[in-house]
């Protein structure tokens, strides 16, 4: 019973049931929950407490704390720059190049399915 | 025979007709008046989602169906080529078929006011039943040109339908684009019929499969059929016509669109397993062609989710993002096709547990199918509900949205965790089947394919940071929620996405099992027209 | 030259090799094999009444291709006048 | 575009009718000679192209509205598909030549051989051949009075 | 071999309307190129059903012997129909594209392909 409760979903080598994650989700919570009450009690709000700070200064507008979107990554698109600047040139807009790419997947399958 | 029996003796040609009647009475119907006309057309495919239902508890309690158009019996007296047209339905066309039900109703309810205020809507809607039809006949036929011919109408209609912005040029764009470069594989697609045509003077797909030789002509038959197919289905590195064309297009249409493609995957998978499967899976030969097709199929579909993810990861545009998310989903389907074909060839002398693995692994394919087109839908329709709202869809200019829109933050953080394979939802599922399965076939294959999913997510994160997190923007102020119609759709793919996340096996068991065996079977499907082989 | 052109020139040599090893290969005027076609010659008049093959077959036996063909005119004919409709702004 | 010269114009006047019975011909006969709806259909809109050659396409849309059109091109697709139904209704398939033997009209079957047999026959082809020429008829004469009329306009793109 | 050349024909057709596609700038010249493959498709076709010395495959007025041998004296006639269904797609899709290009020229104020894309955000 227990068995064929448990294998919902076999995979093969393994099997997996979403039911017991979602038992191991609650259990999660609770203990986030228990640990949230050992937190200290004489936090107010509406007070010094809750400012924020950036390295000690007082924050700049809402506006400009904003992340936009495409500062998000900076790092790894700088890092992969090589391979985006291929990338990039593949998707240039041009017709007669996304033709030209069609056809270079039939002739290279040709060499290899024709040849056979 | 009652009237049940009989409306299940029709309901194959019926599927696609009650559309096509309904497009070609819309222009009518709403000179009455615009509800009128919206209901309609809700109806029609109410009707036609019935039919769907009933045939495809006939076709999986009792097996293949054949339908024969015009009458009598599929071959003719004395002759063992079929001279009418007609269809063949087995398990594999009912998942399918279901799938693009769905995702019609949710579509047709989800632009009853997105597209309210809008000119052109008689067309619109007529164009878009045009397109359901189309995808209903491609995936329902049993004959090579009928599959030609619904391929270009498909053709057609998503152009009209991409294009449907016209004073925007990037629409525009984008539609011819799209036209050019799908009229261009379609062509190559007739040749090949021709092709096939000219040596077994036949166009329907079980007996051509039956006689089918693999000689020079068919080999170039093969090579056409795959690329224009995979083509249709946005496989890198074709499938740069996918991001212009999702991305501009309004975001009902482009939820029928995503149909569109995986009609053309299944096409694809009428070529590999059907046509040529008495050649690519018969593992009798001293030489496998099918390892070669699964290596090249497995390769393509690697590169397509590494240049889906990679290229997502640097866009700023929230739709492009999901375009772009969309090609690697479909790299993932792929990968499992080719992981199939490259297990059943490697199981040959005695390695039995790789002819597991593959099953497993076409599987979980099938299912993603299923997966991506729920996943991938309900983001575009969130995209749509945020352009909706703010008449945007730049990540530069949007943020703070979960303060007004706070239903939509919700489908959006479902559509996140499920397009990303996060345990609970349905891509979680699929892909680790895929996983699994991939790497008893090569580690390799599936180290990537897990890398590229948790990117995704990276994905998905930027998005919702700079979209609906973030500090209020003062032009957003005041922004509303979206209105019922949109919001009840989005609530309806959420729920079946978290069904399907819940009991994945109810799915698993009942409809992509069958549809795997049938794919696997294919003398079941050439035996039924041509007789005992 | 550039690498695009390279690269077409190339691809466009290995396509014409095998299209026109196609075109070798096939032979004008007897066509392989034509079992379908001569049954529709021979049964056009007794089973559908028709004196005219072509006909026959474009209307009767594959009646559900000619029912996508007026389709696509139709779907054409719809998307011709969605593009150039009135568009208020 | 504006209207062309009295000369092409009273000598398309001359031609069309000539076109049209032509045209007309080929659509009614599609079952006994070379041609059908498709045909005979391109035919007569080309007729109908040659009066918006000559008189510019916004004298044409003075006498028929585009949506008129597009309602004849609707009833025609409906008339083939309701034939195919009727099939299904009457001849118990879908696309069932349910008239060639046992119908009122068109019901002969013309004896194999050298015949020039008589219009009375084929069953529901000659109805789905006159279906699918009203709706060439007007699909193509859309098409093109769109188009001209929209590269006439100046601004037309508002 | 002298014999093959409509095949031959087919195949340059094909090739010079794809020398159109992949190398010509003006999106007419697209247009006509994709055209130009259609057509030798569509004369593919109409080639394959040919059968030496055959005629039209209708019996209207034929002549007595070639009704007398009958299947063998005329030519196929699916790909005829295969070609007309073809034909008409065709039309469709022409009809489609010349709209859309009309419209890009209006938004545009071009024609060379290079410079018809939108912005890659």
């Amino acid at each position: 019973m227990l068995d064929t409760f448990l294998k919902s979903l076999e995979t093969g080598s393994g099997f997996w049931n979403p039911l017991v994650l979602g038992l191991a989700i609650i259990i999660a919570l609770l203990l986030i929950y228990i640990i949230r009450g050992f937190g200290k009690k004489d936090y107010k709000t509406g007070t010094e407490q809750t400012k924020a700070f950036l390295s000690g200064n007082p924050e700049y507008s809402k506006d400009e704390m904003h992340v936009k979107g495409k500062n998000l990554y900076w790092g790894f698109t700088q890092a992969l720059k090589s391979v985006y600047n291929v990338l990039e040139k593949m998707h240039n807009g041009n017709t007669s190049d996304y033709v030209l790419w069609f056809v270079i997947i039939i002739g290279v399958l040709f060499i290899i399915i024709g040849v056979i | 025979m009652n009237w049940f029996e009989l409306i299940t003796l029709h309901s194959p040609p019926l599927i696609v007709a009650v559309p096509l009647l309904a497009a070609f009475l819309t222009p009518l119907v709403s000179k009455i008046n615009d509800t009128v006309r919206n209901l309609f057309v809700l109806i029609m495919l109410s009707i036609t989602g019935l039919l769907v239902l009933i045939l495809g508890y006939d076709v999986l309690t009792n097996g293949i169906r054949v339908y024969v158009f015009g009458g009598g019996a599929p071959l003719p007296s004395g002759m063992n080529i079929p001279v009418r047209i007609m269809f063949e339905i087995d398990s594999m066309t009912i998942f399918m078929v279901i799938i693009t039900i769905i995702l019609a109703l949710i579509s047709i309810l989800y632009s009853w006011s997105f597209m309210k205020d809008k000119d052109g809507l008689d067309k619109y809607y007529t164009i878009i039943l045009l397109l359901v039809t189309s995808i209903f006949g491609m995936e329902l036929t049993g004959d090579l040109f009928n599959f030609f011919v619904f391929l270009e109408i498909s053709c057609i209609t998503s152009c009209a339908l991409i294009a449907f912005y016209v004073n925007k040029k990037e629409s525009l764009d984008a539609a011819f684009k799209y036209i050019v470069i799908s009229s261009i594989g379609a062509l190559f697609i007739l040749f090949a019929i021709g092709l096939l045509y000219a040596q077994y003077n036949a166009l329907n797909m079980a007996t051509i499969a039956n006689a089918i030789q693999f000689t020079f002509f068919d080999k170039i038959v093969l090579v056409l059929l795959i690329t224009g197919l995979a083509m249709k289905s946005g496989l890198a590195p074709m499938h740069m016509w996918l991001p212009d064309a999702y991305s501009r297009s309004p975001a009902s249409v482009t939820f029928i669109l995503v149909g569109a493609t995986l009609a053309g995957l299944y096409g694809s998978l009428r070529v590999i397993f059907t046509i040529y499967g008495n050649q690519l899976l018969n593992t009798g030969f001293t030489f496998y062609p099918g390892l070669i097709i699964g290596i090249i199929v497995t390769a393509l579909g690697v590169l397509s989710i590494f240049i889906g993810v990679f290229m997502a990861l640097k866009r700023s545009d929230f739709k492009k993002m999901i375009a772009y998310t969309a090609v690697a989903e479909i790299g993932y389907m792929f990968l499992a096709i080719g992981s199939y074909l490259i297990g059943l060839a490697l199981s040959v002398p005695d390695n039995p547990q790789m002819l597991i693995a593959g099953t497993y692994a076409l599987k979980g394919g099938l299912f993603h199918i299923l997966n991506d087109a729920l996943d991938i839908g309900l983001l575009f329709l969130v995209a749509g509900a945020v352009y909706y709202a703010t008449k945007q869809t730049s990540l530069n200019s949007l943020g703070g949205l979960a303060r007004n829109m706070k239903y939509t933050t919700i489908f959006f953080l479902i559509g996140l965790l499920a397009v990303s394979g996060m345990p609970p939802m349905n891509g979680f599922a699929s892909k680790l089947l895929i996983y699994q399965s991939t790497y008893q076939i090569s580690p390799i294959l599936s180290i990537i394919a897990i890398i590229c999913s948790i990117m995704l997510l990276a994905v998905f994160v930027k998005v919702f940071q700079s979209i609906f997190l973030g500090p209020e923007i003062p032009s957003l102020k005041n922004v509303k929620e979206v209105p019922k119609s949109m919001l009840a759709a989005m609530a309806l793919v959420a729920c079946i996405i978290i069904f399907i996340g819940l009991f994945p096996n109810i799915i698993i068991d009942n409809l992509v099992t069958p549809a795997a065996e049938a794919l696997q079977n294919t003398t079941t499907y050439i035996s039924t027209i041509v007789g005992g082989t | 030259m550039s690498l695009r052109t390279t690269v077409a020139v190339v691809m466009f040599s290995i396509l014409a090799v095998f299209f026109v090893c196609t075109a070798l290969m096939l032979s004008f005027g007897n066509p392989m094999k034509s079992e379908m076609d001569d049954y529709i010659i021979m049964h056009t008049q007794n089973e559908t009444g028709t004196n005219s093959g072509v006909t026959t077959i474009v209307f009767d036996y594959r009646g559900f291709d000619t029912l996508g063909e007026a389709t696509i005119l139709f779907s054409a004919v719809s998307g011709v006048i969605m593009i150039f409709r009135k568009v208020k702004k | 575009m504006s209207q062309m010269s009295k000369i092409v114009r009273t000598q398309s006047n001359i031609i069309f009718p000539f076109i049209m019975i032509f045209g007309l011909y080929v659509i009614a006969h599609g079952h006994l000679t070379p041609g059908g709806g498709f045909q005979g259909g391109a035919v007569v809109a080309s007729g109908c192209i040659m009066l918006l050659v000559a008189y510019s396409s916004a004298w044409v849309l003075e006498k028929i509205k585009v949506s008129r059109l597009s309602v004849f091109e609707s009833l025609g697709a409906l008339g083939f598909i309701g034939v195919a139904f009727f099939g299904l209704i009457f001849g118990g398939w879908f696309f069932n030549n349910f008239l060639v033997r046992n119908g009122i009209l068109f019901n002969v079957v013309p004896e194999t051989g050298s015949t020039l047999s008589n219009f009375n026959t084929a069953g529901v082809l000659p109805l789905m051949n006159f279906a699918v020429g009203v709706k060439v008829i007007a699909g193509l004469f859309v098409i093109v009075l769109v188009m001209g009329y929209a590269s006439s306009l100046k601004e037309w793109k508002q | 071999m002298i014999y093959n050349i409509p095949f031959i024909a087919v195949v340059a057709m094909i090739f010079i309307g794809l020398f159109a596609v992949l190398f010509k700038r003006n999106l007419v010249k697209i247009v006509i190129g994709i055209s130009i493959i259609e057509s030798g498709v569509n004369l593919f076709l109409i080639t394959l059903g040919y059968r030496e010395g055959g005629v039209a495959p209708i019996f209207t007025s034929a002549p007595s012997e070639v009704v007398k041998n009958a299947p063998g004296s005329m030519v196929l006639p699916v790909p005829q129909a295969l070609t007309l269904t073809s034909i008409v797609i065709g039309v469709a899709v022409l009809a489609l594209m010349l709209s859309l290009i009309m419209h890009i020229y209006e938004h545009y104020g071009t024609l060379d392909v290079r410079k018809i894309r939108g912005p890659e955000e």
